[in-house]
């Protein structure tokens, strides 16, 4: 199985009441964009997360990156809100 | 010269400086801003700092490289905490040494304007009423970070 | 709030900043220069400090108070060597405590560059084979102080 | 008599050899610059190190000046070359 590993922080781990979980990709590989649409249309909490949340980042392999970047089997995907340290 | 700490426990300030400053001999100006959490009159008792552990170490130690090379630094500390801390507590600490003045107070400066914004930290506030709230992201702290693009 | 002092000891980098973060609930940020006595590969062995005592103490005042104003600081510190250091020492320290970073960040960048200028100190070199050399004034210190005009 | 104290700092105080001395001016105030033409026409060691020092600052009272302002009777005067702290 090819999957990715999708890790949630911040306010999106607490409002999903979860802080990881598996997806299956392809082994050539589909945009955070795909992936998430697949993912939404069969979790209507994630779904309700990311219609209500504005301006949600990703970072793919610990690298701020773009919905538009490809995934890959065994790609560590996260998502969270603009963040806030310092 | 570089040296990349992310802790639940306070940092040792003296013990950060006395590093930064005897890092070399050439060290003639040495630049230091710590941030901690500041009483908002709405009843602020703590912050909970939350962070995705490897990569906040990640995007700390490119942000303290590209500060070196960009400011010639001699040195260059970032500390942060994680977990949760009281007003008054110290949250980060960022540290720069170099040969003159300007390159090190730019380098302070760039490093926490970035950090704010690039690091994957999260604040969430809890009142005395028990309440709490996830810190809102700042316009104005994205606009401070891209001053330095 | 402002807390000026010349004096020939080395001085309590822990302490200063200890009580500059403490001095207000409201401190969300505190920036710190230091200066200290830097190799300069030509034999350097030490800087000798000499001041005007009484206007030092005045011009640094005046500074302190200009810098409280304009950046709204919650606290203001500077401490300054006089006499003979040896490189690795230090000799200046500016600390500031405003609730935000930037006022900070700005404070200590003011105060700095106004001191090098402004303020009534003059160093002598000594290098190990027994010269001794004034450090003559640099106009570049001279622009840095009048982009705060 | 009216007078005002002079000092001296760092490379000035060390080419002259002192580092205080006293003048007398007029009650009325004369000006810095007129002040020390008086001084300078009496001790060349002093007209010397005036010529071959350039920018030479002037406090009174313990505050910058300049050498058209006013020496009152019991002022304080300082020379020195420009500042180097920090």
């Amino acid at each position: 199985m090819a999957t990715v590993t999708i890790l949630y922080f911040a306010s999106l781990r607490e409002q999903l009441g979860r802080e990881q979980e598996t997806a299956t990709v392809s082994a050539e590989g589909e945009s955070v964009a795909t992936l998430l649409s697949a993912l939404r249309a069969r979790d209507a909490a994630l779904n309700d997360l990311f219609e209500q949340t504005p301006r949600i980042r990703v970072a793919i392999n610990q690298a701020l990156g773009s919905f538009q970047d490809s995934v890959r089997p065994g790609d560590e995907l996260a998502f969270f809100p603009p963040m806030t340290g310092g | 010269m570089i040296r990349v700490v992310v802790q639940t426990a306070a940092f040792d300030l003296a013990g950060e400086m006395e590093r930064l400053s005897q890092i070399s001999e050439n060290v003639g100006g040495m630049s230091v801003f710590m941030g901690q959490v500041r009483a908002q009159g709405d009843g602020l008792e703590s912050l909970t700092l939350e962070h995705y552990p490897g990569m906040t170490e990640k995007v700390l130690t490119t942000l303290a490289e590209e500060a070196g090379t960009r400011f010639s630094l001699l040195g260059c500390t970032v500390v942060h905490r994680v977990g949760t801390m009281r007003v008054g507590e110290p949250i980060v600490f960022v540290g720069t040494a170099s040969g003159h003045r300007a390159e090190a107070l730019q380098a302070t400066s760039f490093l926490i304007d970035r950090l704010k914004t690039g690091a994957p930290f999260w604040k969430c506030e809890r009142f005395t009423d028990g309440r709490k709230r996830w810190v809102e992201a700042r316009d104005t702290d994205d606009e401070a970070a891209a001053l330095w693009d």
